[in-house]
């Protein structure tokens, strides 16, 4: 191999080159500069109501039900803004070199060649370090968040302890080829095929699968966490909405895995205690 | 010609490894879990296995793998190793007899490594069907044997050649990437021998019961 | 006879070292061999092996679930047969043999596998020829991206029916496997297979590749294993996706021998052809080439087989240890037994994720390669780009477990694969930053290669910023299995990496063939299919927000908008690429001639004749200066060097 | 313009290719005919007021005879993996009256053995709960006594009506005295009434491990005709 490092040798400056703040603001002064920058910014306010639509699209069907669900919305909300102002300033060049800069056609290559621009130390700089930044900051935020929604989903286990506090309801879930069901142990084993939930109150899932893989999704809730056969899953949330909302399989389960789908009730606290009695288990604590 | 298949050979054993890795991610991977207790074949160790509906009934015969085999095989594909790289330093020293013993009794030691593996899968205390363990031993051994008929092909061309002069000063570096792969092969035989030694009994005693909420 | 002195002495095809003395006589069988022979002995061998096996099996064979294993063997026996009997048949054994019997190929049968003065009969032997290879894996990586595309309308079609079912669910369920599967083979071929092969060893000054007839391998090969795939559509299909998950897989019909049997061949090929590349591109570059003189194509096919060669024997062993499961009935995969789902998924992730970059890293790479020349400028900040690749390459390994967040199988393992999943967000953004580095302030000669660079990098900022979302843990608790990552791989892998190809393609074409590829129909082609690729996948993003799980054929009418402008999108995009490929068809036949340099580029490729003489250039080049050297001064940088105050109005007033 | 002549057969070729692969398939993959369950009158529902009552006949047997031919498939491939196992007579694509009262009477033919789930061994979903298991009133049967079950579950509409039906069919002993064909010659009996909502189509399937492969649900658990179905409820 050959003893030559990576980089292209750099052409060697003028000792009268001006200072970078300089030549920045004389790189402000360029014709296409002042173009591109307001292109970025009308791009970036064009893409901004992507943010609101995302979230619409998410809460069609009566999310968020939970705080988990609330801080997965948070968070694609603030990754939308802070991806905008970076793409949009790549659509802006890409728009700008089709309509800005010159463009020829034809059968020939131009006679005339492009300036030789090899590299741009400023510009290199300010990419790397704000795309460094921009990464930094999006693990950790994601680092919190899900610290955060593992707390929200175990809590149930916590707030068992914590004198006071509402003790957890426990809840079997178990997947099979293409049915859910779903048991209360606490209730001397009352199973349904409908997931009731108790309003405000922690909910701890056991998950797993008699047969392949299911994936336990309850949309609404933002839950969501594979069955495994032969082994045990867990994870948990505190319904904070009345209403019907869906269990979804989310994973390929074979040929009705597109029907391998149920319902979920919240319901007031004494209202689950009745649908309790009704059905055969004991009165909760 | 000779760098350029160095390097080609190199390259092939980077492959090699990395299947092998697979292997040994397998191995250890279903010790450290023993999925439903069933990493043990049944009536090597009385797991709670017996205990669940789920498994099917399977003969109570079955037991863990004898050790030294293992070693013993590893011994002897070392020995042909070491011979092949006799033959690549004759070779490279202009002693076309040395080259010639030392490719002909490679190839005859190789043919008898795949004897003794043959002998030891099939006198194996347990089936395909048996559990976690039996799988992964079996294809650990299904491996080995792949690997050898490599080297039975390798030895086998490298011996011919020896004999029609094609293997002199010139070109001796055909002995020589042999050599490499059967270095290679004989760490695959180690690491095999030290899984199938040191990681018999599973870590995990109290896996959950398949398709339900109870531990065993 | 015998090989006489001058010939020994002679550089021997695709080296320039003098041979061992020649022993054996030329000729021989092998020159009788070709595709026809292949065929012939392929399914000749499987018609054999089938009947044999169906004879020795005991009807009442059967695994111990009951499952009647005759149907299995049979169909195992059939394909092992065709691959056995197609490979003999084509002469890929021949070299082997003759090298353990010490009766080497000699110099003229090298010349003649070469494809010397063989006309068009050489595209359909075993040739050893580069650029032979190239227009073969072009032809038939077409053929496979055909048939998933096929796949791909009939998957569209069912979705956009909302008010009726079409085809079975498992109809319906071993299409989107089977589509799945064959569009990541094809795909990964796509680039490194014709281009790889035909236009790198030009581009590093080499006479062919290290090692021809390994070239030609992979090549039958990939060859090979294509029929195995369509069999398995009518051995009850690939019913399990294009991953196919454990135990599921162990439920499927026998056609998951098929997939079993299609990958384990597919990596051999892989290996061979990363092992060939590797060899070539470090070994034989021109004299003078450094490595800051490697053009960035060169660097980006090196990546794909660095990653293949170690990424793809996980997926490789995962499919030997899925077939043993299903035909020795061992238990690698079987909870029942032992066995572990989380395992499968490691195996396949840890080959799944590198093979994305693996499609990604080449198109990107083609249309870094061709950008400078429809720019006339060089690529902006090299070094960058090779940064890039390198750290995507380092990268590609750690972050296989984000496919597995939801599994469950170790989730404090979360937050390290999230922060390894974002940091490659920085080498992949700085490859963007060579692409807008260079269309600034470039005269864009905006031919069909260069606005389907635009289309590229497009989709890949869309894809991009969408897969910020899946790489975050509490995000994809949301998204994971939805259509939205449908969406989004479609956005990388196609949108990215299908139109990087076609640019390459149209880049490369008058090399290849001596003609142009059309424009008019060209550009028609490509931008209808990419208007109905937004429309297609922009729509799948809004299923995918709303809650559509991924792999459903049925599904709650508040998705049914969105399915049918995505179908309607689909039917666009299929015609769009249907246009492509006529455009294609067309030029190649009776397109416009071209010059053997006609986008005046300066790297090395195109200084050499086309078509292209048997070993590429009459005398080895010898490089003096870094690739891209195109462009004049610029005016605003010169005008630093006449610094006085009123430089400031000057510059303003320009 | 003889290049975009060609450009437009390409299109229309590549268009006729689809069209005619998914026909093909379209065809190959027919649901099997749709069995009806006419109204045969009227009945009391539990709340008092007259109903529509309709009937259906469904029989479960072990495997096809000469008596009982296998369901017919246009896919090749499928008489082959299917042949000698077990399906549903005489169709599995069912279509019942809205808003009625139907009687669905069960023949079983089958042996049986241990449920996963012994969610599926109990009735669920019948107006009182019951079902007519040879002439007595049971709300549920031994796990380890199952033959198959009919489980209709929630079709992905949130437009429809919940609906949920799983009807366990008990096994028939190994000893029962058996015909030529090799079906027992009395059969388990089994009949349940159930009230329909508004239209909707559903799915059904059966829950107890009776296929091929792994945990014996490959096979005819994983193909319409055989062990699983469509359910529509329509206004008649």
């Amino acid at each position: 191999m050959s003893t030559e490092t990576l980089i292209p040798e750099e052409p060697e400056a003028p000792t009268n080159r001006p200072p970078s703040m300089r030549r920045v603001k004389l790189w402000l002064q360029r014709p296409y500069a002042r173009k591109i920058l307001i292109l970025n910014v009308v791009i970036g306010f064009l893409l901004l109501p992507l943010a609101w639509l995302l979230l619409a699209g998410m809460n069609q069907t009566g999310a968020p039900a939970s705080e988990i669900m609330k801080d997965i919305e948070q968070t694609v909300f603030v990754f939308t803004i802070v991806s905008i102002p970076i793409t949009a300033f790549v659509f802006a060049v890409l728009v700008y070199s089709l309509l800005g800069w010159r463009h020829v056609t034809g059968d020939e290559p131009p006679m005339q060649d492009s300036p030789a621009i090899r590299t741009n130390r400023i510009g290199v700089i300010l990419w790397t370090v704000s795309s460094t930044l921009l990464a930094m900051f999006l693990v950790v935020w994601g680092l919190v968040e899900l610290a955060q929604i593992t707390a929200n989903s175990f809590g149930s286990i916590a707030a068992n302890e914590q004198p006071g506090q509402k003790s957890a309801e426990i809840i079997n879930v178990t997947g099979q080829q293409w049915v859910w069901t779903f048991e209360y142990p606490e209730h001397n084993g009352l199973t349904s095929d409908v997931l009731y939930l108790p309003l405000d109150r922690p909910v701890y899932f056991n998950v797993t699968s008699k047969d392949v893989i299911h994936n336990f999704w309850a949309v609404e809730l933002g839950v969501k966490v594979d069955a495994n056969p032969g082994a045990i899953t867990q994870t948990g949330v505190t319904a904070n909405k009345l209403g019907t909302f869906n269990v979804r399989c989310a994973e390929l389960c074979g040929m009705h895995h597109a029907y391998m789908q149920t319902q979920i009730q919240v319901l007031e606290q004494d209202a689950f205690d009745s649908w309790v009695r009704e059905s055969g288990g004991k009165k909760t604590s | 010609m000779a760098r350029r298949s160095r390097l080609g050979m190199w390259f092939f054993i980077v492959a090699d490894v990395a299947g092998t890795i697979a292997l040994v991610i397998s191995y250890t991977y279903l010790w450290s879990l023993n999925v439903n207790g069933g990493w043990a074949p049944p009536g090597a160790t009385l797991t709670a296995s017996q205990t669940n509906t789920a498994l099917p009934t399977t003969p109570p015969t079955a037991s863990f793998a004898v050790e030294w085999p293992f070693w013993a095989i590893l011994l002897v594909v070392v020995a042909a190793t070491a011979l092949m790289w006799f033959g690549y330093r004759s070779a490279r020293s202009g002693n076309h007899a040395g080259l010639l013993i030392g490719a002909g009794l490679s190839f005859l030691v190789t043919v008898a490594a795949l004897v003794f593996q043959w002998i030891q899968i099939s006198t194996f205390p347990f089936d395909a069907g048996d559990g976690a363990y039996a799988s992964a031993v079996l294809l650990l051994c299904a491996s080995n044997i792949f690997h050898l008929l490599l080297l039975l092909f390798l030895g086998m061309g490298i011996f011919m050649r020896a004999r029609k002069g094609l293997i002199d000063k010139a070109n001796w570096y055909q002995a020589q990437l042999t050599g490499y792969y059967m270095t290679w092969v004989c760490v695959a035989f180690l690491l095999g021998a030290i899984l199938t030694t040191f990681l018999v009994v599973s870590p995990n005693t109290d896996p959950a019961i398949f398709g339900t909420f109870k531990q065993q | 006879m015998s090989v006489d002195a001058a010939v020994e002495t002679k550089t021997v095809f695709g080296s320039e070292v003098p041979q061992p003395p020649q022993h054996g006589a030329a000729g021989g069988v092998m020159r009788r061999l070709n595709f026809g022979t292949g065929l012939v002995g392929g399914i000749g061998l499987a018609t054999i092996a089938g009947w044999v096996t169906a004879i020795i099996t005991p009807s009442s064979a059967s695994s111990d679930t009951f499952a009647p294993m005759e149907p299995t063997y049979v169909y195992l026996a059939v394909l092992l047969g065709w691959f056995i009997g197609f490979m003999l048949g084509m002469g890929a054994f021949v070299g082997p043999l003759r090298w353990v019997v010490g009766r080497d190929i000699t110099h003229s049968d090298a010349e003649y596998m070469a494809g010397k003065d063989l006309g068009r009969k050489r595209y359909w032997k075993y040739t050893t020829d580069h650029k032979v290879v190239g227009i073969q894996y072009l032809i038939v990586a077409m053929l496979v991206l055909g048939f998933a595309g096929l796949l791909a309308m009939l998957i569209r079609t069912e979705l956009g029916m909302t008010w009726t079912s079409l085809f079975t669910p498992s109809f319906y369920n071993s299409m989107i496997g089977t589509h799945g599967i064959a569009m990541i083979i094809g795909m990964i071929v796509i680039i490194s297979g014709p281009l790889g092969n035909f236009i790198v060893p030009m581009m590093i000054g080499a006479r062919d590749m290290a090692f021809p007839r390994l070239n030609a391998l992979s090549l039958w090969l990939f060859v090979s294993a294509v029929p195995m795939l369509v069999s398995s559509m009518f051995m009850g299909g690939i019913q399990d996706g294009w991953s196919v998950y454990y135990p599921l897989a162990a439920q499927a019909p026998p056609g998951m021998l098929g997939y079993q049997l299609t990958i384990i061949v597919f990596a051999i090929s892989t290996a061979v052809a990363s092992v060939n590349l590797m060899t070539t591109i470090l070994t034989m570059r021109a004299k003078g080439m450094t490595w800051s003189r490697t053009p960035i194509f060169v660097y980006g096919i090196f990546a794909a087989s660095v990653m293949g060669l170690y990424a793809f024997p996980f997926f490789q062993y995962a499919q030997i240890l899925g077939l043993s499961d299903r035909v020795f009935n061992t238990s690698f995969f079987d909870p029942l037994n032992g066995g572990s789902v989380w395992l499968y998924e490691n195996l396949f992730w840890l080959l799944g994720h590198p093979e994305v970059y693996v499609i990604l890293i080449p198109s990107m790479a083609v249309a870094l390669e061709l950008m400078p020349v429809f720019l006339r400028k060089p690529l902006f900040s090299f070094n960058f780009a090779v940064a890039g690749i390198v750290g995507v390459v380092a990268l590609s390994g750690l972050v296989w477990a984000h496919h597995m967040y939801m599994t469950g199988w170790a989730p404090a393992a979360n937050y390290p694969f999230m922060l390894s999943t974002e940091l490659i967000s920085i080498p992949v953004g700085f490859l963007v930053l060579v692409a807008i580095g260079t269309f600034w302030r470039g005269t864009a000669w905006t031919r069909l290669p260069l606005m389907a660079v635009y289309a590229v990098v497009f989709n890949k900022m869309i894809g991009g910023v969408t897969g910020v979302y899946l790489s975050d843990v509490p995000a994809d608790q949301y998204f994971h299995g939805s259509m939205f990552v449908v969406a989004h791989f479609h956005y990388m892998l196609m949108g990215a990496g299908l139109f990087g190809a076609m640019a390459g393609i149209a880049f490369f074409f008058p090399k290849m063939t001596g003609r142009f590829l059309d424009e008019r129909i060209g550009s028609i082609g490509l931008w209808t299919a990419f208007v109905g690729f937004q429309i297609t996948f922009m729509s799948m993003f809004v299923a995918g927000l709303q809650g559509q799980p991924r792999r459903v054929l049925d599904f709650d009418d508040q998705f049914n908008l969105s399915n049918w402008i995505s179908t309607i999108g689909a039917y666009v995009i299929g015609i769009g690429m249907l246009i492509f490929l006529s455009a294609i068809i067309t030029s190649w036949r009776s397109g416009v001639l071209a010059s053997s340099n006609p986008w005046g580029s300066k790297s090395l490729e195109w200084q050499t004749a086309t078509p292209v003489p048997l070993e590429n250039f009459p005398v080895l080049p010898v490089v003096t200066d870094r690739p891209y050297d195109y462009g004049v001064p610029d005016p605003y940088e010169v005008e630093f060097d006449s610094t006085d105050e009123d430089l400031t109005e000057k510059v303003g007033t320009k | 313009m003889k290049k975009f002549l060609v450009t437009f057969l390409t299109v229309l070729l590549g268009g006729a290719i689809v069209a005619g692969v998914g026909v093909f398939n379209a065809v190959q993959g027919e649901a099997p005919p749709v069995l009806i369950a006419n109204v045969v009158g009227t009945k009391t529902a539990p709340s008092g007021e007259e109903m529509p009552h309709a009937e259906l006949y469904l029989d479960v047997y072990p495997n096809s005879s000469s008596q009982v031919p296998q369901p017919e498939t246009k896919s090749p491939i499928n008489n082959v993996l299917l042949d000698g196992q077990p399906f549903f007579h005489p169709s599995t694509s069912l279509q019942v009256p809205s808003n009625s009262l139907v009687t669905i009477h069960f023949r079983q033919y089958d042996s049986g053995g241990t449920i996963y789930n012994p969610y599926f061994a109990k009735v669920h979903g019948t107006v009182d709960g019951k079902m007519k298991w040879n002439g007595k009133e049971v709300t549920e049967i031994k796990p380890d006594e199952v033959g198959h079950t009919f489980t209709v579950h929630q079709y992905p509409e949130s437009t429809q009506p919940y609906f949920f039906m799983s009807i366990p069919l008990p096994m028939n002993p190994a000893n029962a005295k058996t015909d030529k064909m090799g079906y027992p010659v009395d059969p388990q009996i089994i009949s349940v009434t159930f009230m329909t909502g508004e239209a909707g189509s559903y799915v059904w399937n059966c829950e107890f491990p009776c296929g091929d492969l792994y945990q014996e649900f490959g096979g005819p658990m994983q193909t319409r005709g055989w062990m699983a179905g469509t359910f529509d409820v329509v206004d008649v």
